[in-house]
């Protein structure tokens, strides 16, 4: 299960509602915003979603997951709007039998998110300047 | 000419100026969309950093587009 | 930082504590009491620790996971005494800049604890048996 | 013969009957403790999952063992 949400994330509940009785391992993973980033002090992020393919695409990650490493529940949720540093961007979870499917599933769910779903996350750094993540990079990549 | 509903996300929305529009469009492919509206989104060329849907769906920069469809230009993503 | 206690325990305040504002990542790892163990019904478990050990070998397990992924913060509690099926027996968190280092520094962590520490786990099962995990194969061992 | 307090702990101490005893052993090592202790343990030989420390330091089967040691007999560990 996934979800967006533009207000705090509440770790203690959603890990709540991932209890099994056959669940030996549970593994969670929690992206923070960081006070820097490439080198440059940021002042805070603003996360901005498209919720409908987030859902969908969020959903074929956990799917992935669940068919190469045989967890028992999972969920992950992502904030939009202005964050703060410290607070909490993305909460991933994973209750499996063992240990190992836990973290494995965990990992590949994070990683998958990052790159597959569509978020976008504008830093407003400490010196006043602002910029979208990554987009620099894709901007560089079309000019040459 | 094909009627298109044009979305346009994070940086692309900012550089646009909007969020949607609708356009005609002589367009076979979602890559001819994003060609013909560069100078709205300002991103140079689709590469593997920037991703497309049709009508909500993930799309592929190959996939056709029909009179009618809604395309969204996704600038590379960046969750977590 | 490493800690035994016989009191439940609460990872909502471990995590606080690990809060820094150049952490991007935190990943964290929970050892949950299962029902079933190598196919018996478990009914309950009980562990025992020599604190003393468990606190030196523990430590030194944190700098391990330190030289090799830069970490910021990491804790670990283990529980002694009677857990029922669902209660929390080790959790294990780490603050990192990356979630790389976090991942890996929390799956090297809870490894390593598990086959270093003077921890031992008894398990009562649902049909009355009870036995020292491990320690029938330990016998097996010494039989042969 | 050496006075060495020998400590047992889980299955070790279940057998034993008792945590914890003072004994006069001809002992050079700690895998020598480990043997003479056999009866009241259960174990059969140190092997590669028992554990052993000597005064509060993890230590090895082959560690030699002082008059006025504390030797700890763990048998296989498993936590989490």
């Amino acid at each position: 299960m996934i979800e967006v949400t533009a207000t705090r994330i509440e770790p203690a509940e959603l890990q709540a509602s991932l209890q099994d009785p056959g669940a030996g391992g549970f593994c969670s993973f929690e992206g923070w915003v960081r006070n820097v980033n490439e080198g440059r002090a940021v002042e805070r992020l603003e996360y901005e979603a498209y919720e409908p393919l987030v859902i969908a695409e969020g959903e074929k990650v956990l799917a992935e997951a669940l068919a190469q490493f045989p967890y028992l529940e999972a969920r992950c949720v992502h904030r939009t709007g202005l964050l703060e540093i410290g607070d909490l961007a993305v909460w991933v979870g994973v209750a499996a039998p063992h240990r190992d499917e836990a973290f494995k599933a965990c990992r590949y769910i994070i990683d998958e998110l990052k790159v597959r779903l569509p978020i976008w996350k504008k830093e407003h750094y400490v010196d006043g300047d602002s910029g979208w993540v990554n987009c620099e990079r894709c901007a560089e990549h079309g000019a040459t | 000419m094909k009627t298109i509903t044009v979305r346009y996300f994070a940086m692309f929305r900012e550089h646009a100026g909007l969020g949607e529009e609708t356009l005609s469009l002589d367009v076979a492919t979602a890559k001819d969309v994003f060609e013909q509206t560069r100078l709205r989104h300002g991103s140079r060329e689709p590469n593997g950093h920037c991703k497309v849907a049709i009508n909500d769906e993930m799309a592929d920069w190959s996939s056709p587009v029909a009179d009618g469809d809604t395309v969204l230009l996704f600038p590379p993503v960046a969750g977590g």
